[in-house]
């Protein structure tokens, strides 16, 4: 059932814009951007709510096909048989996407008044937030995947604007550069996956596709069928939008951009388009269950490598970056096992707690005037108790306490390993482990912040709470972390996409899943408050595995090895010998082959008006001739 | 089919004996009428039988028959087959116009209409432009075939003259043809019979003044006679293009430019002052505007045509006689520039005069 | 015109086109050429065309071969002792000439042509002059364009030294 | 009286008259001699228009003649000045000395 909701298009063009009002009066007067810059998004929010609300009312009056708002706006590419629209769709899956990006875009819009407040680009920060906002948005209401594309780069784009966002500094360029790169190559993949679906279907209209998407699965292409290689290509954008293996290297340096960004693009919501793209294609992953075998396993061995280098990090965003790369394993794990609900449900608790924890981190590097490190903290509980407060939440949240958000939408997954469409226990008993990682290194940062013997420089360093403005969204966030379980987001992904509801997990499990949450913590509280030395001596014990997991596995080196060595080497090459010798070579051969034709051919140009009539003869006897013989 | 061949020989004969008649007494006049103006007696020497009187005879007779006989002076270095033919084309491009001039109305002999114009042409105008155009070739080519700078010179400015004097006689004559609507000069002549509000002969010049004077301007410097004879400015040029003719040759140059003072003189007879209409002269006989007829036998109408033609070409040839010993020479540029700047451009505005009057009256005379 | 009269103006115009190509002075070239378009007004004139027989005089002999012999004594250019461009060219040059006319000649020969009765006035002023004030008006009055266009060209390239 | 010539010997004519113009624009040095068998050329094809209308019989041949002498004639006056000028500027009026294409 589709109904047309001229509405949504300005869902979209709201935050742009705000975009356009930014980057031109905004850079005059930038207080304005103070209040068009959130207001926009709210606006945008607002209207959300309002079509949102739209849609699940026409839920109840049609049984069967699930309800769906459409907003063609105009055709935007016609090429023969295929066509692409500027047309925004909302569904069970976009209509959740959509709160989530703008309630939570909003929340961090009003966080960085107050953060960014003192920043001299203030205006340009926003017409970069509100930009991504728009392009996240039409990611996410794309009723085409041409369009969705279009939205994928552009936060692509502004990821790279804002990582790099304080360019001065040589470290954020290079970051924002790394980011861009890194994406270029799981971007290079979903264009591939894209090509083979015009090739074999015709159309990228999701719906379109939906109809004829079996087709993709009787053909063979070498070991494996059409949707599946189809499947794999989408997949390899989604590693790299979504940082997972191999491509997740990015994502802990983008931490180099202003907090506020980290949360709102590195945690909460550009990170899960793959995710949010797999779900929209859930039909065509359906298909390959090959590749979904593929997925569960990267999933799964993401969220455990990420989880063990978050430990033994320093850095507290870096923490928190790990944390994100860890946590958009599960929801991979999720997609791969099937229990696409479930992974779609983890996306919504995850931006609700990391985007609590990334702001609260904002807070509390803010109150310490820049200071990231985690050794150079504690016992901040008495200065920023607001802070202390909803980060407690989170961490809870993160950590998988019972009856806070995290704790039903991480059990879901887990469960589904094991009894979903696509089961894979093992990876499952992975998903326990991370679970307790998880809990361990949320209580490891938690605790060494807000507890124990104040390690900071009190000379230079007088920890203060945050405004406001800030402390504002913090409450709205802990307040969703903690009742976010309560949405049944899974349930309403399940029924639009046709999946048959999953059962109960066993209470069994459930108990499990709580307990191994707290022994993390309890873990954690061990190490770090009851036995500050404890991490010493174990990291000095086990001194190989602590450095390998502080170099983060090396991976960097790794890649720095096999890629960009070779790249250097290979461009080097290309400068020193190709280059010259054969690129210019041809082309000055080509020249040099002109000029010497040329040099006898002139010889037919003499000036002389006579030669060029004899010229003019010949043409006429020519035409003339074959005239008279016709 | 033999008497028609006679009567176009006739016709032919007597138009170009008509004119060289006029050239011969011009020649005579221009003696008297020179002398008359310089208080002299002039042409007073050459008696017959004691009769002094008859230095008309003299000039008809006497001039030619001497002027024939001089000798041909052959002047190694020129080219002579041109320097030969040079006069010829002159004299020859003068004479034919004539073919096309009506000399009197149609005579009729029994049952036959004899046309008294040589040559009944639709196109006639264009014909003497024509004729008139190819001209000049006699002088250029007399001048070069010379091999003598003062010649070559004074052919360089008699073709620019002729090319130039040219083009405002032809807008003239644009003007009359549009006022008459035809080419041909025997209908423009008819036409100029009829009777402006009963009393006013229509002749060409009421209806084309300022075409009148651009064509008699523009004839006159054509046949390169003072004020306009800048190509034989003896003063300058010696005698211009041929310095180096004598005898028989010299004669028919000088009689070609005689002829073309006579041809003019036709031309603007026929074409703005009636041809061989007399004012009130009906074939019928004479109608007096109050009314009443008095009648006259049709041939005599048509010889008294004749007469009148012969009359009033006598006169403009006269006037132009007059005009050459009273006016100064011309400079080169002062002719020039009277010519592109003067005429030329008063002969376009009297064409679009012309054709803006004929539109908004509707029609041609 | 009679097949005998035409032969003979036909003789007289290719003989005075040869002397526009082969005589040495200039001027002869001129008269040539002179002759040539005097007797094609001629026949201009046994075809009918009235108008463009006496326009052809008044136009070609009378006005633009005056103008090439008053450019020629202008710059007192004499009989050439080297009048033929290159030799190759000139083999070129009459063996081409040869083919075209002998082309053109062939292909015309093969289409018979008939001289249909006239209507009265063919070829004189007033067709004409219909025609080019009414279906031609347009080309017309372009023609008078580019004749203002080429009498200002012509004084401003003729009027004085160039650099 | 004879017979009236045939048209096509008009068009033969032409035809020679033209080939003619065409060995003149090829062979001959002196550029007024070429300029003149242009014209020779121009003329021939007249011949041929002319020719043409009376055997259709159509008078639109006598008005394309009536074009081409305008044109024939402002070509002359612009052509010629070029002469003019390139005499004064190089003292020849020789096509195979001229060959550079400018001043």
């Amino acid at each position: 059932m589709v109904s047309a909701e001229p509405l949504l298009r300005w869902i979209v063009l709201l935050p742009a814009l705000g975009f356009l009002w930014n980057v031109t009066v905004g850079q005059r007067a930038p207080r304005t951007s103070a209040v068009v810059g959130p207001g926009a998004v709210g606006a945008a929010f607002a209207i959300a709510i309002v079509t949102v609300l739209r849609l699940y009312g026409l839920e109840g009056s049609h049984a069967g096909t699930p309800p769906m708002l459409h907003d063609f706006v105009y055709r935007w590419i016609e090429v023969g048989p295929f066509h692409a629209d500027a047309a925004f769709r909302l569904d069970a899956i976009s209509a959740i996407a959509v709160l989530v990006v703008t309630g939570i875009g909003f929340l961090i819009h009003v966080y960085s008044v107050g953060y960014m407040h003192d920043d001299p680009s203030f205006a340009r920060f926003f017409a970069y937030l509100n930009l991504f906002i728009a392009a996240m948005l039409v990611l996410v209401l794309a009723d085409n995947l041409l369009l969705l594309f279009v939205g994928w780069e552009g936060v692509g784009l502004c990821s790279y604007l804002l990582i790099g966002f304080w360019y001065e500094a040589e470290a954020n360029a290079i970051a924002g550069k790394k980011a861009f790169l890194v994406n270029r190559v799981g971007d290079a993949s979903f264009v591939l996956g894209l090509f083979l679906l015009v090739q074999y279907t015709g159309t990228l209209d999701v719906a379109e596709l939906q109809a004829k998407a079996g087709t993709l699965a009787g053909t063979m292409v070498g070991p494996m069928t059409l949707a599946t290689l189809i499947c794999l290509l989408l997949f390899g954008g989604a590693t790299g939008k979504s940082a997972q293996i191999p491509l997740f290297v990015w994502l802990p340096d983008a931490m180099a951009g202003p907090t506020p960004v980290s949360a709102l693009i590195h945690a909460a919501t550009m990170v899960t388009a793959g995710v949010y793209m797999m779900t929209r294609l859930h039909f065509l992953f359906d298909l390959a269950p090959a590749a979904l075998a593929v997925i569960a396993w990267i999933g799964a061995l993401t969220a455990l490598v990420a989880a063990t280098i978050a430990i033994a990090q320093s850095d507290i965003k870096k923490v928190l970056a790990y944390s994100t790369v860890s946590q958009l394993g599960y929801m991979f794990l999720g997609l791969g096992v099937g229990v696409t609900g479930a992974a779609l449900f983890h996306v919504v608790t995850h931006a609700f707690f990391k985007g609590l924890l990334f702001l609260g981190v904002g807070s509390v590097i803010h109150g310490m005037h820049g200071e990231q490190d985690l050794q150079k903290m504690g016992g901040l509980r008495r200065h920023m108790p607001g802070t202390y407060w909803t980060m407690l939440v989170g961490t809870l949240a993160i950590s998988g306490v019972p009856f806070l958000s995290g704790f039903y939408s991480k059990d879901e997954i887990i469960a589904g390993a094991f009894l979903g469409p696509h089961p894979q226990p093992l990876l499952g008993v992975i998903g326990y482990v991370v679970a307790v990682l998880t809990a361990f290194y949320m209580g490891r940062l938690f605790f060494l912040t807000f507890f124990g013997e104040e390690r900071f420089d009190h000379h230079h360093v007088h920890p203060h709470e945050s405004p406001w403005t800030m402390l504002g969204p913090l409450v709205v966030l802990a307040v969703l972390s903690a009742l976010g379980g309560a949405l049944d987001v899974a349930g309403r992904v399940n029924h639009f996409i046709g999946a048959h509801h999953e059962e109960a997990t066993p209470f069994g499990m459930l108990i499990l899943a709580g307990a191994l949450a707290f022994i993390g913590l309890g873990a954690a509280w061990y190490a770090y408050v009851r036995e500050p030395s404890l991490p010493e001596q174990v990291a000095t014990a086990a001194g190989g595995l602590y450095r390998f997991l502080r170099d983060k596995w090396r991976v960097d080196e790794l890649y720095d090895a096999i890629v960009v060595r070779p790249l250097f080497a290979l461009a080097e090459f290309l400068a020193r010998i190709v280059d010259p010798d054969f690129v210019d070579g041809a082309v000055n051969g080509v020249a040099e082959v002109v000029a010497w034709l040329s040099s006898r051919w002139r010889r037919l140009q003499t000036g002389n008006l006579q030669h060029a009539a004899l010229s003019f003869l010949v043409g006429a006897l020519a035409l003339l001739g074959y005239f008279v013989v016709h | 089919m033999l008497a028609d061949f006679l009567i176009d020989v006739v016709r032919v004969v007597f138009i170009i004996l008509l004119a060289v008649q006029i050239v011969a007494f011009g020649g005579f006049f221009e003696r008297k009428i020179s002398a008359l103006i310089q208080d002299r007696i002039g042409a007073n020497r050459a008696s017959i039988f004691g009769f002094a009187g008859m230095g008309l005879v003299n000039t008809l007779v006497a001039d030619p028959i001497k002027w024939l006989l001089k000798e041909d002076v052959r002047i190694t270095g020129t080219d002579r087959l041109l320097h030969f033919w040079a006069p010829v084309v002159s004299l020859v491009m003068a004479l034919v116009p004539f073919a096309v001039v009506p000399f009197g109305n149609e005579l009729v002999i029994g049952d036959r209409h004899i046309n008294l114009q040589a040559a009944p042409l639709g196109v006639g105008v264009l014909y003497v432009l024509a004729m008139v155009s190819l001209g000049v070739y006699g002088i250029v080519l007399g001048g070069w075939a010379s091999n003598n700078r003062w010649a070559l010179l004074g052919s360089v400015r008699g073709s620019a003259q002729m090319i130039s004097y040219e083009i405002a006689m032809g807008l003239a004559l644009v003007g009359a043809v549009l006022v008459y609507g035809t080419l041909d000069l025997q209908e423009m002549v008819h036409a100029q019979g009829q009777l402006i509000g009963g009393w006013l002969p229509a002749w060409g010049i009421l209806y084309q003044p300022l075409g009148f004077i651009l064509f008699f301007v523009g004839g006159v410097a054509e046949s390169k006679r003072t004020p306009f004879d800048l190509p034989e400015s003896e003063s300058e040029l010696i005698a211009g293009y041929f310095t180096e003719y004598s005898g028989a040759k010299h004669f028919m140059f000088f009689m070609a430019d005689f002829v073309e003072v006579v041809l003019v003189s036709a031309l603007v007879t026929t074409l703005y002052f009636g041809g061989w209409q007399i004012p009130y002269l009906a074939p019928d006989g004479f109608h007096v505007p109050g009314g009443g007829v008095v009648a006259v036998a049709p041939l005599l109408v048509t010889i008294l045509g004749v007469v009148a033609f012969t009359l009033k070409m006598l006169f403009f040839t006269v006037l132009q006689i007059i005009l050459r010993w009273t006016l100064p020479r011309f400079r080169y540029d002062q002719l020039m520039r009277l010519g592109w700047q003067g005429l030329l451009p008063i002969a376009l505005a009297n064409v679009v005069v012309t054709a803006g009057l004929l539109l908004w009256l509707g029609g041609h005379a | 015109m009679s097949a005998v009269l035409f032969l003979v103006i036909a003789a007289l115009t290719v003989l005075g086109a040869f002397t526009v190509v082969v005589a040495r002075s200039p001027v002869y070239s001129a008269l040539g050429l002179v002759g040539t378009l005097f007797l094609i007004a001629v026949l201009f004139l046994s075809l009918d065309a009235q108008l463009l027989g006496f326009l052809q005089i008044i136009v070609y002999a009378g006005a633009i071969v005056v103008l090439f012999l008053f450019v020629i004594m202008l710059l007192n250019l004499q009989a050439e002792l080297e009048t033929l461009s290159a030799p190759g060219l000139v083999a070129a040059a009459a063996l081409g000439g040869l083919a075209l006319a002998g082309l053109v000649a062939f292909g015309v020969v093969r289409t018979p042509l008939g001289a249909p009765a006239l209507a009265d006035g063919f070829g004189n002023t007033v067709p004409v002059a219909e025609l080019l004030f009414t279906t031609y008006l347009l080309p017309f009055e372009l023609t008078s364009v580019l004749l203002l266009v080429a009498i200002i060209g012509a004084v401003v390239i003729g009027k004085k030294r160039l650099a | 009286m004879t017979a009236p010539a045939p048209l096509a010997w008009y068009l033969v004519l032409s035809a020679v008259l033209f080939g003619i113009g065409v060995v003149g624009v090829l062979a001959r040095r002196n550029l007024i001699v070429v300029f003149m068998a242009i014209e020779l050329m121009l003329n021939a094809v007249n011949l041929t228009f002319v020719t043409f209308a009376r055997a259709r019989p159509s008078m639109d041949g006598h008005v394309i003649v009536f074009f081409v002498m305008a044109v024939a004639a402002a070509e002359a006056a612009v052509g010629l000045a070029i002469i003019l000028q390139l005499f004064r500027a190089r003292e020849t009026v020789n096509a195979d000395e001229v060959t550079t294409l400018r001043w």
